[in-house]
């Protein structure tokens, strides 16, 4: 085991499936001579040559539409996004072909993409450089969504996803490429599709993936010295996300809050306190809250832009509502 | 403010009377291109067959027989028939939603064409596609697609996939004029001229982007998109199977050679409205006649007539048998069934037992 | 009064603007010399001249782009998308562009542009022409989304969106533009953000925007035959949604059934439930469920097709659930 | 397969060492551009005011004044200025993030500009762009933009606006290379040339798109780009003051009367990397100090004092004025104030009152 950044994974992750398979191949902007904008792709030019890591133009519509035919026709492309924010003028690429073609051919054509890169708010960047997609690319059928918070969990489901025959959306974050976690030497796997409770407790189940893990991390640690014990669970991926989890931690603490990057209208928040009320409505103590970045655009201004990045002072309140302290 | 005061932004000429000029025809014979007279005939069939097909589709599209749009390609078959002869078997076809044509010649049997367009599970996309999303992968028809101009970019990473696998096939992919005026197409080209991969990109122009003229809605000469990345191009007669032939023929070795992109532009016309609901109202009947005249089948017909090739009782033996295989397609169509149930959550995810959301 | 169809009442607001405010002019594929794919904009070209009926290329991305620009530069644009499947490609223009402008300029750009046209599938069109967008538009800060079911709201809330200020995202139905109703031959306007209760009923609150809310109305029919009181609400905008008025039936009812044509996850459908068990928690006698487009694209094949596309008989299972009748 | 085995897409050129060529700057003479002595030193002192606010900008990053991107212009003050010169002030800009130059010279106040890097509300917007997203509509300075490409279509916007209220003003839209290669571009060269509409399209070529060089991501020259539309275009020495000016005011002067857009190529140098974390490892110091000896600003400077128009020491008090300035600029962005915590929630609708979900 080593210590290892979450960049530093995720560019182990396209090495070694590189090396397993020929098929395999990047392509984005400045992924290859520069070395990768935020150095994730950093050395694989190099190994692999200027045939299997490419650097593309300024054309997301473009090179997004040309890995999917490269998919189609037996190739595993790993399209990088500099940021999900700049996938919005190719997004057509993503949603209405790698989601939809192979069931428009009734199953005949196989699309194994993975477009990766960046996603939601890296600081003062402003309104066009903030978004975060999760729960856009999770509405859409055809697509699997996965949001990691950590190294470990990013490192096993790159490579699972890479290996999976649907396209995936693999979301990353500027400000976890430098997190470091253990990291086994050897080859592993994750499983897509299964959520883990990262903390147990009984008081309180709070939900949260990507960066707001780890917003709800600091405030279950603050919380636990309050005497309120949360169980924290990392959903990982949120296509297909795992219920099941949730629900059967939500049996136990009959409380919830769910955290999530996006807006709040119909965010990955709605959907999970949705389908709580619904699968464990006589569970329930108190309504689900959610916390979630407010309904407005990234604001520049550093002060503002703290108020509108949700903190575990937003999760704290949250958990005293459920949990009628407040 | 009314009509008259404010300034007319395009100048709506009320003259023209055709909404494309045709290039001169090849005047090659069939033996200049080598094509056998064996052949020629094969070429008169499958040019035939495409527009019997589609003939008895918009009538059992009228029975009410299935539903959807339909998008007829009469007019057009020179394009798809010269080049599936010009190009190898496993070369891949991508085309538009316009695509029963290119389909028939890639192989996609008419049972399997009109079994689509009905919905049934023997089709072609095992009736998840319908008339405008034709697959068949193993045959090298990559699609049938339905967002104008989404395709262009997929050629481009098909034609990539063949040349990162060194295994020689090209890329053909088809699209209307409407489609030129998207991002898509320019974004491809530079990518196809960069990275030099082998793939024709044709654009083929019938003279309407539904119902808008194609000087109304692309400015200065469709070939002319190429000029900017340095990618090669020309304009071909698409009336004229043989100007297809030769031409896709000679582009394709280029293409095979160098490894490097090639424009053309097809000048064709399509006789239906845009789809089945268009009366086709924006265009003169003189300016359909007009093209009926150069009708591609009519032409090689009498070409074939007048070399000798065939006699008239030859063709009409063809002719026959077409019908017949398009009658036994509209049968094995309707003897086809629906697709099951549980085919409705197939086929979205690779994984089988994906957990979907209610 | 006159019985007037959903396309017709389309092109009075529109005319009756235009013609009230000359800086109101309409552009999209096909709106001016043909008439309009789907015959909404008949007659506008002879009327107002081709500086403000315009036919664009399809450039999807160009034309919404451009509209914003002439609606920076005060200009308020309609563009028409000919469905909205095909605003997918010029997505970014209205994501980025004209929904976050007025934002980063600080307020000192508004943005009055409505983009408007067919959502949703319009009957066996196959994957790629039958998505609705309600849910997709209303996650985004910055745009108002319109959603009407029947002519008397489309009108009004059509001329209220043209007068309005801030992007708004009109979505129609090809398969509603023949539907007919009574409309005031006199000028009026409706308010945006307003739900109505269209049918009052003491058993059960069914919310259903759109076509879905033709749907919901028939199955509100059947089940009043059995004794079942629907109170049936059209939200008519999603985008502010009007809560307070869904909140005030649930009270009354504690029960609710949300449809909505958009897929599962994140659709208007979990925002509105999450809300009610928000906001109404203690009032709710059952888990408040959804009825949506499954999470699959749409299939072609005309029996796949009725399966995928919800009905009456899905609202009824959905109501004997919240009511516990099943 | 190993990195060998495997053919190279692409070219990878070791001995490039200069990413454009300068076209040939003018001959023309500040008389013979009509340009005053006066109007000599006031250019001299806003190329000069663009490149010290600019060191101070990055000054106060580094110091952690600000975060956010900092994209500096310090190479291609020419560009902004020359261009602001030929056009009149109601003449409306665009431009994408790297936009303090044309904010400047567009007449946002140093102040206001100073402040918005800060975040702070007398900012030019308010405090909620940040560098990317100048904005003064009242002075034409339509933005500040951070997608790439995508401010393209606005400028069409805007100048159809401008069209259709016949004011005879007209748009100029900036961008970078590395914009020519989204499909934005074409789509809105064929509206802007099929609806003729006044507006210029301004390539600042200054040789890298990021890290990655002209030639690399752009098949063909640039300003080839505009043939396809039958738009008229040209390739412009962004190095030199005068060169642009002359070049934007016979482009100005024609658009005007025509109606029509043009496309201009003007081919230019940044100084410093992309944005304040990149050490620009993929250009050579040999090619930076190249382009360094022909500095827009130096040879205005040289061009001064060798015709005699001003001495050493009036130069010498403008830049003592401008440093002045700046360093007021930077005092009152420092004194002033963040926005209330209320702004969070303002300027997102038209409506006030606008009930924002939680
Ligand atoms: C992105 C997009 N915009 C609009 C449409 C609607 N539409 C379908 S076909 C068509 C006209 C295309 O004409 P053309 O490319 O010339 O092809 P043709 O029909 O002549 O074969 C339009 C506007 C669409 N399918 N996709
Ligand atoms: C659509 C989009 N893709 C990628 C980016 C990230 N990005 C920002 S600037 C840039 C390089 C642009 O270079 P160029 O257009 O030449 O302008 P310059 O920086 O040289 O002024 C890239 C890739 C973006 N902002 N938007
Ligand atoms: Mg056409
Ligand atoms: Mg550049």
């Amino acid at each position: 085991m080593a210590q290892k950044q979450f960049r530093e994974v995720i560019r182990e992750a396209i090495r070694e499936e590189m090396e397993r398979d020929e098929d395999v191949f990047i392509m984005g902007e400045e992924v290859a001579e520069y070395n990768g904008a935020y150095k994730a792709t950093q050395g694989l030019l190099d190994q692999f040559g200027d045939m299997r890591v490419l650097d593309t133009p300024i054309s997301e519509l473009g090179f997004a539409g040309l890995g999917v035919g490269a998919a189609m026709n037996g190739l595993r492309p790993i399209v990088e996004f500099m940021t999900f924010n700049f996938a919005l003028v190719g997004v057509d690429q993503i949603i209405n072909n790698a989601a939809k073609i192979r069931y428009m051919s009734g199953g005949q054509v196989k699309i194994p993409i993975v477009f990766r890169g960046p996603n939601g708010s890296a600081g003062q960047l402003g309104a066009t450089h903030s978004t975060a997609f999760e729960s856009f690319y999770a509405h859409f059928p055809g697509l699997i969504t996965i949001h990691p918070s950590e190294p470990y969990d990013a490192k096993g489901l790159l490579k699972a996803a890479i290996r999976n025959d649907s396209p995936v959306i693999f979301l990353e974050s500027e400000q976890m490429y430098g997190l470091k976690q253990e990291v086994p030497d050897e080859e592993y796997l994750l499983p897509i599709g299964e959520a883990k409770v990262k903390r147990e407790g009984k008081d309180v189940t709070v939900v949260a993936d990507g960066k707001m893990y780890h917003v709800a991390k600091q405030a279950a640690e603050q919380l636990s010295k309050d005497g309120v014990e949360v169980e924290l669970i990392d959903p990982r991926t949120i296509k297909p996300f795992d219920m099941k989890t949730v629900i059967e931690s939500v049996k136990k603490t009959n409380r919830c809050v769910v955290l999530d990057e996006s807006h709040p209208f119909g965010g990955v928040a709605a959907e999970v306190g949705f389908q709580i009320q619904r699968e464990a409505f006589d569970y329930l103590d108190a309504p689900v809250q959610r916390v979630t970045i407010p309904d407005v655009p990234a604001p520049f201004s550093k002060k503002l832009f703290d108020i509108w990045i949700p903190g575990p002072k937003q999760v704290i309140d949250a958990v005293n509502a459920v949990t009628y302290r407040s | 403010m009314s009509n008259t005061d404010k300034a007319s932004i395009t100048s709506r000429t009320a003259s023209i009377t055709k909404a494309t000029d045709l290039p001169k025809p090849t005047r090659k014979t069939h033996k200049g291109l080598n094509i056998s007279e064996e052949q020629l005939l094969e070429l008169y069939e499958s040019m035939y067959l495409q527009r019997r097909f589609e003939e008895r589709s918009m009538q059992m599209y009228q029975k009410g027989k299935f539903g959807g749009f339909l998008h007829l390609y009469i007019g057009q078959e020179a394009v798809s028939t010269g080049s599936g002869f010009a190009l190898n078997d496993d070369d891949d076809f991508i085309t538009a939603y316009r695509d029963h044509g290119h389909g028939l010649v890639k192989g996609i049997t008419p049972q399997k064409a009109m079994a689509e367009l009905f919905g049934k599970k023997d089709g072609c996309s095992r009736g998840k596609g319908g008339s405008m999303h034709y697959f068949d992968p193993e045959k090298h028809m990559w699609g049938g697609h339905g967002i104008v101009g989404a395709h262009l970019p997929l050629a481009a990473g098909i034609a990539f996939a063949n040349k990162y696998k060194e295994n020689d096939r090209l890329t053909i992919c088809f699209f209307g004029d409407g489609a030129v005026d998207q991002g898509a197409l320019n974004e491809s080209f530079n990518l196809a001229q960069l990275w030099k991969l082998p793939v024709i990109y044709v654009v083929e122009n019938n003279g309407y982007s539904m119902g808008t003229a194609v000087h109304r809605h692309s400015a200065g000469k469709l070939a002319d998109r190429a000029i900017p990345y340095g990618m090669k191009y020309d304009v071909v007669n698409g009336m004229d199977l043989f100007s297809v032939i030769e031409k896709v023929s000679e582009v394709a070795k280029h293409v095979r050679e160098t490894q490097e992109p090639y424009f053309l532009e097809i000048v064709t016309y399509r006789y239906r409205g845009h789809s089945m609901s268009d009366p086709a109202n924006y265009r003169t009947k003189e300016e359909l006649e007009e093209y009926k005249k150069i009708d591609p089948i009519e032409r090689l017909k009498t070409y074939i007539l007048e070399k000798d090739i065939a006699k008239e009782k030859d063709l009409e033996a063809i002719n026959e048998k077409v019908e017949e295989v398009v009658l036994e397609a509209v049968e094995f169509a309707e003897n086809s069934d629906f697709p099951d149930e549980e085919e409705l959550y197939q086929d979205v995810y690779a994984d089988d037992d994906f957990p979907y959301l209610t």
